[in-house]
């Protein structure tokens, strides 16, 4: 059963150095204020995964959280580059960075066979894509009744999964809706399963387009208000697109970038406790 | 004569890509310039045209045009809401997905495709946002768009990293790799069309637009462009395709700067 | 894009000698009149597959329109035996019943493949058990990664899917909602996809737990109120608990089976024109 | 002594079956006994049981027995309804069933179960509804409990088909087929318990319920039954389980009845 916490509590308890991470939320539903309880709380060496990295991982990375990131699309969707990102991967800055780098249908069937208990999943994927030569785990297997080659994914299986959801009873039921991207199997595929709601109420009054991840497979729920920001959460917020905008900005160069955390990540310590 | 002209190079490129789904019953659209053509297709010649976005919204239709594939309204306006995973296996590996729309950062003759990497001269290799959905977007859709701008950096005579393949190596290379998709059948610009050509698949110039030289797309691509024996002049785009796709996109300023 | 039409034309149109049909609803949504209509129009050498026989295709199969049953549970829920797919299997009456005999999870697994256009699935399943010796659609993997051996089952891939839903719009688009089986799996693999629904709506305003089948990948919607009886559509009937238990009876014995059906199947042809 | 009971044998063995969810987080439950035993389990001993049904409704509470594993109420009351292959691969699949239930036609001394076929002297083979989920419950749920009423012609000396595996042919054949659960840790029938022997993994028995003898349990067992050095004695049924399942019994007769 899920114990409801504080998101400083839930991070400490649950998120370790040299952790394989997974803060999921397919544009929608970003644990943006998550990643930064795990950089407030100097978390180091992880192997960060995720299918668009965004400016979550653009932060996380810039702070030096990350020793990989496991991924498939890393832009400021609509805006250009994640700069972190890429002086990470160019220059090694803070830190070297290792990539193991996929597809979405890839890393989306890697997250179901991790859900599943399954060592690997298939897929007709990557077919003449240089990505297949450059990561091991993408492989191929043949199929028993037609002899045909597929592609085959290795499982994600996270430490830990983080992702923010509308709203969670007191039982720590979680319930979410809109675009649901991934979340649901990396929730499934993890060890331990991180959610930060907007609200927590006292019955989870059915929504069309909804899911409920039972308190069961959730680890620990923090009250998190706007804990998407940038990104929104459907019902709650909308999404702050000129934020996406200012990213390019800020994160383009080192000290803006790193002034820009201090002031607005790592010295409100404790906001959220 | 460019002078003359009452739209942008960007709009024409815009209108052209819009007509090519013409036909179209279902587009995989990604965002930017796909996701403007394919609204403002689906607000021109094929008002019944399905837009599916990776997000795993299916038959959205938004009011303006969203700024990351995630948008509420896509979601808010679509007949069907899937997981990721869904939108991946059971629509488009499927071959539910009559096109498919790509940009690009690199594309070579053969309509292959980087998004990866691009090693530089003395300084490290330029990191790039990767693949996304585009490898299986290449192979599935029932036929792939391209729209990029033209310039000798983005159309390249070798690439370094494939990320989607268009035709491989030429004629045939798509069938050995089991791809089942017609692959690229327009590589749209804001010069003009290319188009394999049916034996070789090597990119052909087949045409250019209003005030546009054949010549001046040459010297925008990296490697001697094949040129068809007859090169057309696309239309210009019509009063209502302009009206339509500023109106669009004036709303779309006003809705997503009124929201932040 | 769907066509709305009558039950009649519909069967009339899709389903054809010889095919491979699957009629799926998982205890809920059952397409049972649609069965009747397939019986009615006289179709032969059907193969039928569902993971649940259940009535309907205790019905089909004893008035004789299959040549071959896939299915992986075949009893009547609750009550006991599925007399005429007994008879048909043990006796050959009236017509000789070849199977290809699965488990739930491997049947579900075949969907999804065909629903994904894979040619097979991979799962853990069917270790020790001799179903696995018994069909040509179960074999094994060995995962590229662990080197792990799994079971592997091949993809079906109907000619038709039949299902029935709560309802669909004036342009084809499906809403079905509550219990759903692998209904969207069933609907996706299939060549083309007869939908019985209960009733055509103007609109189809957004129900939790609803999922929508758009009209592009449905053949055909026919409106048939109660097409689900003796099973239920959530929402406008409920289960028929006492005609399951009636089924017991009636089709124990084949002289009474067949005018059972004479009686409330055959006779009442056009019922639904 | 049997006549001085104030409970049936198949009420005593519904609440050892209970009992037996006692400790159990989540049940992935079968419909007929081990649905209205677990059911009883969270009336009684378990309140906080969850309640897994293979049509994909997880967390079910219904307040009278569902008469099929699809019944409405199931999803009325369910925290979340999936679809099949989600429940299959995602849950049960995914080792986050506690305990299974199963019934048998026949089951052999390793607890291996037949459901599937039973050859007859001079007439065909007796065709039975099949697997269902019964394999993969079988393989995958943390442990395995199997109620059955005891008669030779159900625990068989040897099982013409195996449709799901209890301990195969004994002592680490379940490792050797790679079975993640630990299998079938109680045989609960309307005579008594039996378990199997933590070295040989043959079922023994360990528990008669009360005015049952051992040689009772012997005769109608088909092959010599292992006993246990101290058989014990089944616990009464108390009156607050016999009374909340005759009440959730009775309350299901009515609600069945009034529906159809």
């Amino acid at each position: 059963m899920a114990e409801i916490t504080s998101l400083h509590e839930a991070v400490a308890g649950l998120v370790h150095d040299g952790d394989i991470v997974s803060l999921e939320g397919f544009t929608h539903l970003i644990p943006t204020l998550a990643g930064h309880e795990i950089v407030r709380q100097q978390r180091r060496d992880l192997t960060l995964v995720r299918m668009t990295p965004d400016l979550v991982y653009d932060q996380m990375i810039g702070m030096g959280v990350a020793r990989k990131l496991v991924f498939s699309w890393g832009g400021n969707p609509g805006v250009g580059s994640l700069h972190r990102f890429r002086d990470a991967v160019e220059n090694s800055w803070p830190v070297p960075l290792e990539v193991d780098e996929h597809s979405h249908a890839g890393m989306a069937n890697r997250y179901v066979a991790g859900a599943s208990n399954l060592p690997f999943a298939v897929l007709r994927g990557y077919q003449g894509s240089g990505l297949a030569g450059r990561s091991d785990t993408i492989s191929t297997v043949t199929c028993p009744f037609t002899g045909e080659e597929l592609a085959a994914v290795a499982a994600i299986n996270p430490d830990v999964a983080v992702i923010h959801a509308q709203r969670a009873d007191r039982a720590g039921n979680v319930q979410l809706w809109g675009i649901l991207g991934v979340q649901k199997e990396a929730v499934l595929a993890a060890k331990r399963v991180l959610v930060t709601v907007e609200e927590i109420v006292d019955a989870l009054d059915p929504v069309p387009g909804a899911i409920v991840l039972p308190s069961w497979v959730v680890t620990a729920v923090a009250p998190v208000p706007g804990g998407a920001h940038p990104s929104y959460a459907a019902g709650y917020t909308t999404r702050d697109n000129a934020f996406y905008t200012a990213w390019d900005t800020i994160s383009r160069d080192r000290d803006t970038f790193a002034r820009w955390m201090d002031e607005h990540v790592v010295e409100p310590a404790g906001a959220h406790r | 004569m460019t002078d003359t002209l009452t739209w942008t190079s960007d709009e024409m490129m815009t209108v052209a890509s819009a007509r090519a789904l013409a036909d179209a019953t279902t587009c995989f659209v990604g965002i930017g310039l796909p996701s403007t053509a394919a609204n403002l297709a689906r607000r021109t010649r094929n008002p019944d045209l399905v837009l599916i976005y990776e997000s795993g919204t299916i038959g959205a239709k938004p009011d303006v045009l969203p700024l990351s594939i995630g948008d509420g309204e896509l979601a808010d306006t679509a007949d069907a809401v899937v997981a990721v995973p869904e939108i991946f296996n059971y629509w488009l590996q499927a071959g539910r997905c009559d096109v498919g729309f790509l940009g690009a950062a690199q594309v070579d003759r053969f309509a292959n495709i980087n998004t990866t990497v691009i090693p530089r001269e003395g300084q490290p290799d330029l990191r790039l946002p990767g693949a996304g959905g585009a490898p299986e977007i290449a192979a599935h859709a029932g036929k792939v768009l391209v729209t990029v701008r033209h310039s000798p950096r983005v159309f390249v005579d070798a690439l370094p990293f494939v990320t989607s393949v268009g035709f491989g190596t030429g004629a045939g290379d798509r069938e050995r790799l089991g791809l089942r998709g017609a692959g690229p059948t327009e590589v749209i610009t804001d010069l003009g069309v290319m188009a394999p050509d049916p034996r070789t698949r090597e990119l052909t110039l087949v045409e250019v637009h209003p005030g546009v030289s054949v010549e001046q797309v040459r010297e925008a691509t990296g490697w001697p462009l094949r040129v068809a024996d007859e090169v057309a002049t696309t239309e210009p785009p019509t009063d209502n395709e302009l009206g339509v796709l500023r109106d669009l996109q004036a709303r779309t300023k006003e809705a997503h700067s009124a929201r932040s």
